[in-house]
């Protein structure tokens, strides 16, 4: 029983350079034992700490969900917002703030489901932001009906003859809509995920890593389903991660068998903050408030 | 120069040049010095269709397009046709006589018609110059200089068409003047040029200006008719006042744009319409749940759904009131002039950054579309600005930080991210003070109950800042008006009408929506004669609303829902019917339809 | 047998089988004939936190889950030191005395410790089979048959789990039951099988079998709690009952769907709660202004936003009050127990299909996911299907079909698609009869008048169909309770609670909340005494919206809102205290929290 | 000035095969002169002529726009529905009589801005539909701001010094978020285009034409608009539709340069209507209404 247990609610100081510890949240996680996103959590506490800022300078934004609820796991800022509107929210954050580094984190049906316009356009305009999502193939806080990673045939309470309907392919989606940093991993190679995150943190422009991270829960006929996917990955070799047509050829042959790395990473598109002359005097959110008699009256002489 | 109330209309069919004529004139009057407001009834139609731009003059301050037509410019024989029965007696009509070859009989009124192919050199005979020669003609007759025209002209043109196109211009504005002057009669209204010169924008211009003045750092829109004129104000003025303008890929995004801003601390806004609203509304209660100030401004246009895109309503009120699951704190407010619409964005700023809410500003296509002159040293380019307890300091290390600490006021210090020592997690999901979710927490009903009471003792506090309305006029009255929002000055007129007629007439406006403080406003209400509520929905949104609140049942109403705002004889008609008649709602017939 | 009222609580881990468990004994109960409610509370942790299972049994029809608690299975040791206060004098508590070594002192139960060690044969000590000891153990001190709980051991494991399994559960029931009998003193109350064997559902069941049996051919969903259960029904039902069920992207598309599914002829329907419902606002009002017949059902669960998944509200009143922009007939109707659920449906169905606008289901989590009992032959599957003006045959090809004719009754006869002869298009834009747009066209605002006058015509017709609420007992009365939706029965039995204990109390109970006729509901709140609205939300939604459409005042009120639904002793304390006290509200103390 | 005018309310008959004509709407467009729009109706008008059925039997369903206003002008029946909303609505009404031919229409805002998330669904689950997008580069409605498909640079009401966000690829997303056939047109290329649609209506699936229909009024700059994109256009040629690799890679190459044609055709996948068995027994919207009461006892009989 994950009973929920308060370390402390008191800031720790960081001394030194910040460790993974350092980013331990003040709750303990209520995910049930197995779950693949214990991984993830902590491959992203080591990528935030291996980045060296302090825990105030960071942003970890997420949706509704399992997955969703790992802003209150770390120990950053946090916004748990609406499902589905966590990259917008991001969005909005960094363009207040963009000194902050800012995470998103979610599962399939917050992204690929509910917010999968967000997901599209924030890609297409070259957000600077890292955007972890914990793939389940399931809606697992709503106990487990089928979501736009489910494969076809799969049982689950919304689909008790089996799924009909095709999944999508998150990591070509992201190539074509224009990510600019897109990989893919399994959260039981904690190292490789850890790495993939610390990078597309560094990396300017929108970084994307879909996280295969098992539900040990509602997929019952898996029982084994950390087994089923050690079967069915494979590490990414021999690829040239500049190479956009590669990177789409290797991501349309994601599926049900599937490569883990980074896919596809462009380093010559701006990020859209990088081109936005407004933030060139820093963020907006420090700037002072109002405007100038100057520029008032500039304001006025056009309408006159 | 004696008291005058003067009113010119254009039409004719979009692409003839209407706006750009009707701008002109206004723009004439508000260079000499005279208090001008437009109001353009037209068509969600992508070109074609017809329009019909009133320019009131007066001699007094005015915020609405009034109720009589004194000169028509008729740009099309259709508007002869349509409009020739809205010319007031003793008025005119100017039309091309190539066009309209028969007017129908009124003897009441002087016909002008002038001849295009005569009054220029015009080879290809688009008629392109039609406008300014009919508003050369419209000038001379009421007096004003062809220089202002003149420079008009020449500051619209000269770039975007060069010298020779301006040059014809100013060609064809000189002998329609000269033609008007040898051949009309000019009224006697004669406008004379007087100080200080005026500025003049729109409803739209002026809550982005208004947001601008409060500090707005991050405005996000999806286009969205009758809003779009902010954004149109903030995209091209953005650079200049640091101002991130951001276009999304729906309301949706907008809104949490706006949510996502806030939280990182900047003043941020958003604009939109009833649709673009209803997106908007789940994320406008995550707003209150994680107390994030914002506002979002709702201009209404004619509904339900797509509806009237074009036409005017005030038929968002429950929709705004009702937006999104569950209660939380909020602040409703509703501009009663152009200019009150640039003054109510800092002062909600103010608010919502001190209670840690959103909120929402409900105006309409009426005054956001209408145009108003104003003395330009009125605006208030430096409000005062209030951000309310935001901690901007370092927090100490080993300090505890409450972000939704319990406090008897109900609001609790912000620290935005980025600030040390402050680390925490806002949440959508029902929180403890630390943030943590209660939902997910043994022993929660306690705790939800104190955050929920805390959370919503801010309203204790937000209603006690909001001014409750005022009986405006004297006391001693025979009839009550009651309005809310854009209305305020045709009621106000029709009240002053009504007076001036016999009947005395007052009347309360509210501009303050929600929270409403039942006892304030009774007091208020209870001043009140035979009340009359006078709004622009079918089901009376406001009255049923202010019944809930206050119990104050009204004796009658006038409503209208044809898409087009109110003029101020439609209400002295209506306060007659209803004090003469057993009826209780009285709905205008609309005289002028485009 | 003589008059009873007895309630079994199971608290644990969700892990626990304490669902296994309620169900169990619940289903026992209901082929034994007794009437059953149950609800749990519980938390919206993934796994982990604590369930609270209710089990009440009474001799009277119930239809909510009462006051006291006799007998407590406590699956772990922190149910027995969260739960031990909450067993009725008289009561008794089981519990495993290997993990619970001290009881705090309460000579007034019964204490029942069993070791699971001594009554089953666990190697590996799991524990699973816990629920099924403890279980045993509860029935036998009710006097229940041990057969009843072998068979329900049989069905549920049998077909997953294989014999072996059956056998060890059937042991340890079998043991435990013998323990009980040895060792613990039964209870007064012996239940005794009746006939009929009854049947046993959740709200949400209800609510989906309502949707078969009115006809539903489409469903479609985006899961979210607490509304989730219907698509739980729906999506195995499907093949079998021809319903098409399609699981969407979001809630935006769940409604778009279902109003292009009902625009093409099948009877569509879907259900969400608040969030869901304010992505689906913008749509319902497409429906009101296209005039398509839609059933949307919105499970209230706590608020505002995200706010507690797993806890109950009636919060969203005015959100569905307010939904969508702009004026349109829709209908609002809120059952008034599970059983009224299934009937509502149907009910509402025939009203949309008649009235061609958006019906709109106001529930919460506490009937939703409550269960109850019902007499299987009192379901009516083949209730009145009224499909209101359907153009069902072929028009003539040089006919002329209106789709949005203007008629007296605002109904104007509809054609679906493929209906040869009857071409036209529907518009979210207003239009005229012809479905052209209105704002696209000359000389719209008196059409626009015309057309808006039709629609909203219709909500005369739906008032006169609404049947006004009842006073319920006597008119001679001290109090008149107020409620609307889930609370009938708690509301009820508190009247009869007041009344026997010497305040009579009668009251009205509200299922039809929109439109209402005003005239007739203040003839009935006419009747009322002191007058004490009873909700569960903070701001007092319904009292707000009741005064308004009708003036009429409270005296006092009940709210509650920290998640948990009203218990009956919660409204008679309130009562007592607002008859006595100063103070016009209420809050009652929540005893029992998870 | 286009001023409305009814041609007739009244229903035409149409005898034998219908024409083009009999698709006819009662109103005239009112698309400014020389809008790109005018041809896709008109194309349209004759691939619905071409199919063959009578002018019930098809339901035309848009969103809101210049281009959304389509339906008003064909004589089918028609759904002008909300903006962003169509394929949604469409979705349902095929499932409630999938014998209907369900064609959508609406523009690029519509479709690929608000309307992202449904676009992308729609063509996962291969819902047999014709999907057209009229795609200006712009919201012409609202008077011409910057649309997802707007390209870089591009000073429009919303982006007066340039737009800085990259636009979309439908061409591109479409293959991969898999739709089963995925073309590209031009406006004035009317006989192409209406061979297109014909062939879309008559594949069984999710057809999908992006349609660059240029709009004459707020593309200022490019006053030669379609010289502008008669340059830029070419027929795929030597291509292999069934080839969704070859696809792709063509397709990623859309944009300033386009090819005109259709990219991918794959009729090995059922449409989603298909594989359901309900409606094995013929649309549900002709079902007779509620359950027996066998049906009702097995059910009760589950609950006891
Ligand atoms: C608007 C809205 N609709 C539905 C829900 C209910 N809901 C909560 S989490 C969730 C799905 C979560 O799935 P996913 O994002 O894959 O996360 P997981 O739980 O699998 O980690 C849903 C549908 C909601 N909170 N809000
Ligand atoms: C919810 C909502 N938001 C915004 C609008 C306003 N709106 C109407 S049409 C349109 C854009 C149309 O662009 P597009 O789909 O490309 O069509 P076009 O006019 O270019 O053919 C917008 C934003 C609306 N009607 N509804
Ligand atoms: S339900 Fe699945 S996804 Fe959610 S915490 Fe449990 S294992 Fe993880
Ligand atoms: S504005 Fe553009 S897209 Fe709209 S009708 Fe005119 S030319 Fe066509
Ligand atoms: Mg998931
Ligand atoms: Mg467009």
């Amino acid at each position: 029983m994950a009973k929920r247990e308060r370390t402390t609610r008191r800031e720790r100081s960081v001394k030194g350079a910040p460790t993974a510890r350092d980013f331990k949240g003040d709750v303990n996680p209520d995910w049930c034992p197995g779950c693949g996103d214990f991984s993830v959590l902590s491959a992203l506490q080591n990528a935030y700490a291996k980045l060296g800022k302090g825990t105030h300078d960071h942003l970890t934004v997420s949706g509704i969900g399992c997955s969703s609820n790992l802003p209150g796991y770390v120990k950053t800022y946090g916004m748990h917002t609406l499902h589905g509107r966590a990259l917008a929210v991001a969005t909005g954050a960094k363009f207040a703030n963009h000194e902050l580094n800012v995470v998103v984190t979610g599962g399939d049906g917050d992204g690929y489901g509910i917010g999968g316009n967000h997901f599209i356009h924030t890609m297409r305009k070259n957000i600077d932001l890292l955007y972890i999502v914990m793939n389940n193939e399931t809606y697992g806080l709503t106990v487990g009906q089928a979501s736009p990673t489910t494969v076809v045939g799969e049982q689950t309470k919304s689909t008790p003859f089996g799924n009909l309907e095709s999944p999508l392919n998150p990591v070509a989606m992201a190539i074509v809509a224009g990510a600019t940093y897109v990989a893919r991993a399994f959260s039981s190679e904690r190292v490789q995920l850890a790495e993939l995150m610390y990078k597309g943190m560094q990396h300017k422009g929108f970084a994307f890593i879909d996280v295969i991270s098992p539900c040990v829960t509602w997929k019952k006929e898996k029982m084994q389903i950390f087994d089923y996917w050690k079967e069915r990955v494979h590490l990414l070799e021999d690829h040239d991660t500049s190479d956009r047509a590669a990177a789409l050829a290797q991501a349309v042959k994601t599926g049900h068998e599937t490569q883990l790395g980074l896919f596809y990473h462009d380093t010559s598109r701006q990020s859209l903050d990088q081109m936005e002359p407004v933030l060139e005097n820093g963020p907006i959110a420090h700037q002072p408030l109002g405007i100038t008699h100057e520029q008032g009256d500039a304001i006025l002489q056009k309408m006159m | 120069m004696a008291k005058y109330d003067f009113a010119i209309a254009v039409g004719g069919a979009p692409g003839q040049g209407i706006e750009t004529a009707g701008k002109s004139i206004s723009q004439i009057c508000a260079r000499y010095g005279l208090n001008v407001f437009t109001y353009t009834a037209y068509q969600s139609l992508i070109r074609g269709g017809h329009s019909f731009l009133t320019i009131r003059i007066s001699s007094e301050p005015i915020a609405n397009h009034g109720d009589k037509i004194d000169l028509i410019i008729a740009l099309d024989a259709n508007s002869v046709e349509k409009h020739l029965p809205h010319v007031a007696p003793g008025g005119a009509l100017i039309y091309n006589s190539e066009h309209v070859k028969e007017v129908p009989e009124r003897d009441d009124i002087q016909l002008c018609p002038i001849s295009y192919k005569e009054l220029t050199n015009d080879p290809d005979r688009k008629a392109k110059m039609l406008n300014v020669c009919m508003s050369s003609v419209a000038l001379q007759m009421v007096g004003i200089d062809l220089e202002e025209l003149e420079d008009i002209i020449v500051l619209a043109l000269l770039k975007r068409t060069g010298q020779a196109v301006v040059d014809a211009n100013i060609a064809a504005a000189r002998a329609s003047y000269d033609y008007a002057a040898e051949h009309f009669t000019p009224f006697d209204v004669q406008f004379e040029k007087q100080e200080p010169a005026l500025a003049f924008g729109s409803g739209n211009t002026l809550m982005a200006m208004g947001g601008a003045a409060a500090g707005v750092k991050f405005y996000a829109a999806y286009p969205m008719s009758p809003s779009t004129g902010i954004l149109h104000w903030m995209a091209p003025n953005a650079r200049d006042l640091g101002i991130i303008v951001r276009q999304c890929e729906d309301e949706i995004s907008v809104v949490n744009m706006v949510i996502g801003a806030a939280h990182a601390g900047a003043r941020a806004m958003c604009a939109t319409s009833g649709g673009g609203f209803a997106l908007m509304s789940e994320a406008i209660g995550s707003a209150g749940m994680m107390e994030i100030p914002i506002v979002v401004v709702n201009v209404q246009r004619g509904g339900p759904s797509t509806g009237l895109p074009t036409k005017t309503e005030q038929g968002d009120l429950w929709q705004v009131l009702g937006a999104s699951q569950g209660d939380f704190p909020k602040i409703v407010v509703s501009p009663t002039s152009i200019m009150d619409g640039f003054n109510t964005i800092p002062e909600l700023f103010n608010l919502v950054d001190k209670f840690q809410c959103p909120g929402m500003v409900l105006t309409d296509l009426s005054l956001a579309e209408g145009h108003t002159t104003f003395v330009p040293d009125s605006i208030n380019w430096q409000p005062e600005i209030d951000r309310g307890e935001l901690i901007a300091e370092q927090g100490q290390p080993d300090g505890e930080y409450l972000r939704y600490q319990i406090t008897d006021s109900g609001i609790s210090p912000r620290a935005i991210p980025g600030t040390p020592g402050h680390t925490h997690v806002v949440a959508t999901d029902d929180h403890d003070e630390d943030g943590g979710l209660i939902s997910d927490e043994f022993t929660n009903p306690h705790k939800r109950r104190d955050i929920m009471e805390k959370r919503q003792r801010k309203m204790e506090g937000i209603v006690e800042l909001l001014p409750p309305p005022t009986l405006e006029g004297t006391e001693d009255a025979e009839v009550t008006l009651i309005g809310w929002g854009s209305t305020h000055s045709v009621i106000s007129e029709a009240a002053q009408m009504l007076t001036e007629a016999g009947t005395v007439t007052n009347h309360i406006h509210f501009k303050w929506l929600y929270p409403m403080d039942e006892d304030a406003v009774n007091e208020v209400l209870s001043k009140s004669a035979h009340a009359i509520i006078v709004e622009c929905n079918y089901t009376g949104q406001f009255a049923r609303f202010l019944r809930g609140e206050t119990g104050f049942k009204a004796d009658g109403h006038i409503r209208k829902y044809d898409g087009e705002p109110f003029m101020p004889h439609h209400i002295v008609d209506g306060a007659r019917e209803l004090l003469a008649e057993k009826t209780d709602l009285y709905v205008p017939y609309q005289e002028i339809v485009v």
